[in-house]
């Protein structure tokens, strides 16, 4: 299923939380795409990560917070459109809100 | 009409935010509308659970008896996970009602199965 | 493919609302069909017609009016969730003797039972919120 | 003593228009004064007078409204905050071009520079927000 | 000076933040008071915290979740009375949002 | 009027709220009344301060621009957590205004020499 991530992984659990509970897909968004960025502490649970997860970030809120250039490697960028795809694609999504 | 499997995935600690409560609406206009139901605690969710609210003082509604009146819905699946429990230092008997305490993986299984999942 | 859109936050503090438009936007750009935009929680917030944001920035309240006028979307507000915060059409002024409404056009205010319609109707749910 | 509270979020979602107001009511009690009761970000949403909450529920807005007039409070709603999100009053209405008012008794719209007044003249502000 | 969470110790880093940052009191309200609730994994934070600061619950809260018969040890329950009490007796207060 | 030391503490990221843009609105304020005025950062409020923001895809204001007016208000006391800023990937060379970078310890400090704290 598609897991639906809009929180900082440094402030809230939902990654984590996600990441425990699921497999899928993740789908980074709005303050969510801070933890596709390298560099930081998050870069080392979303490598932990795609063994199970395919992971995803959204590109309009990464251009937004100065990050598209810094994406850790293996997460694949999409914009809204790639977002209803992967709705699409999945049976069931769920947003950890 | 059809019949989804809905599942109610409750992450949110109660009273700081009204989440808890009108999540809590929306699971019994669904048990109204005769879908398959289960609710699922995760992480703050569980201490929604937690027996012995008592709001006189922040006056404001408690729904701990709402926990007891979801048989009469035939909402029965209650599940909660055990981790989570367990970092709040709670266990089992201090919830109000009877529940299903489950690992992560178990939990995870579950929503694999819904067709829709509402998380609060 | 059919979806549904469940609005759980109101207009410029949270992005839920922002995300969802340009989500709605895309599904339809790409042919797909929008069976409901439900609106809870602070979502109720999002059908005020009384907002004037600065000039320079987006209307989020427009925007779905226009975008629902442009595709005939069904864009609901939960009642009860409405009267908590004060969202208030014709029907609800006159029930609930209040002096003023305030939705916005393309909004309707109704139950729950139209969430779970949707969740019933549809085939994909997506949930926007905090 | 001389106190100025902040109220950062809306009625029902978040608990901080409640503290907040148990707070002014207990320090209101022990003597001290309340400069202003100063509403931002969603606080402006415990501005509007449409608000029907469940019977068996408090009325934060009336609430608030009470207080105000038992105890002559200053509450003042930011005017660029309430634009964004539709808190209206006379003026308001008139220079926006919009056809109704939702601002309840006891509350005045004006600008930031209250809130900063509010910090000069006060001995203490306090902060309630999400 | 006094530090007021209103944040879940589970679910966001306002207490750890203030912990590391400040001195003095804290005040725990709202959803902050599970910091003030023995048997989780927050207690061992407060037992910590005791030495530099002064832990304060609010009453009201405690009751609301259930947990006033379980508040960690050192831990002072206050009504809004005391609230307003700490306010006054602290010149500067902060709330970690 | 007499000047008091406020001091803004930004500890949310920017965008997914509105939050940091509305804090800034209150601190040109404060510069506007001849305050005293000092910005710190913490937390994911260090993400505010980032270079390169492009909001046009989420069709939002961007307030990067801000950061370079605050010294024509004569606000130039920036201080930025050293711990936040490593554990986010980041240096004072990723922000897009000058900035001291200061320890926990010593951010403390300066908040207890505050006679307004107003946190976003």
């Amino acid at each position: 299923m598609l897991h639906i991530i809009n929180k900082s992984p440094y402030e809230r659990p939902a990654l984590d939380s996600a990441l425990k509970t699921g497999e899928g897909a993740i789908l980074l968004i709005e303050d969510g795409v801070y933890a596709a960025v390298k560099g930081g502490a998050a870069e080392a649970k979303i490598k932990a990560a795609q063994g199970k997860f395919k992971v995803y970030a959204l590109q309009a809120d990464l251009e937004a917070r100065g990050m598209i250039d810094r994406v850790t490697e293996g997460v694949t960028v999409v914009d809204y459109g790639g977002f209803v795809d992967l709705v699409a694609e999945y049976k069931t999504n769920q947003s950890w809100l | 009409m059809s019949v989804k499997k809905f599942m109610f995935v409750n992450r949110k600690a109660p009273y700081g935010t009204i989440y808890a409560w009108e999540a809590l609406e929306v699971v019994l206009i669904a048990a109204a509308f005769e879908q398959d139901v289960s609710l699922c605690f995760l992480d703050d969710g569980v201490f929604q659970l937690k027996k012995g609210h008592n709001t006189k003082a922040i006056e404001t509604k408690a729904f701990e008896k709402t926990w007891g009146a979801l048989e009469d819905y035939d909402i029965t699946k209650l599940y909660v996970d055990a981790e989570s429990l367990a970092e709040r230092g709670l266990t089992a008997d201090d919830l109000a009602v009877p529940v299903e305490v489950l690992s992560r993986a178990e939990i995870g299984k579950l929503m694999e199965e819904q067709d829709v999942l509402l998380s609060f | 493919m059919k979806f549904a859109i469940l609005v759980n936050e109101g207009p410029s503090t949270h992005k839920a609302s922002d995300t969802a438009y340009q989500f709605a936007k895309a599904a339809l750009a790409k042919g797909h069909e929008i069976f409901r935009v439900f609106f809870y929680h602070d979502g109720v917030n999002n059908a005020t017609r009384l907002t004037t944001p600065p000039q320079d920035d987006r209307h989020i309240v427009n925007r779905w009016s226009k975008l629902a006028e442009e595709h005939k979307l069904d864009m609901v507000v939960c009642v009860a969730a409405a009267q908590r915060r004060g969202i208030v059409d014709e029907g609800e002024m006159k029930r609930n003797g209040k002096d003023a409404t305030n939705l916005a056009p393309g909004f309707r205010i109704s139950g729950l039972g139209q969430l779970i319609e949707a969740g019933i109707q549809a085939d994909r749910l997506v949930v926007f919120g905090d």
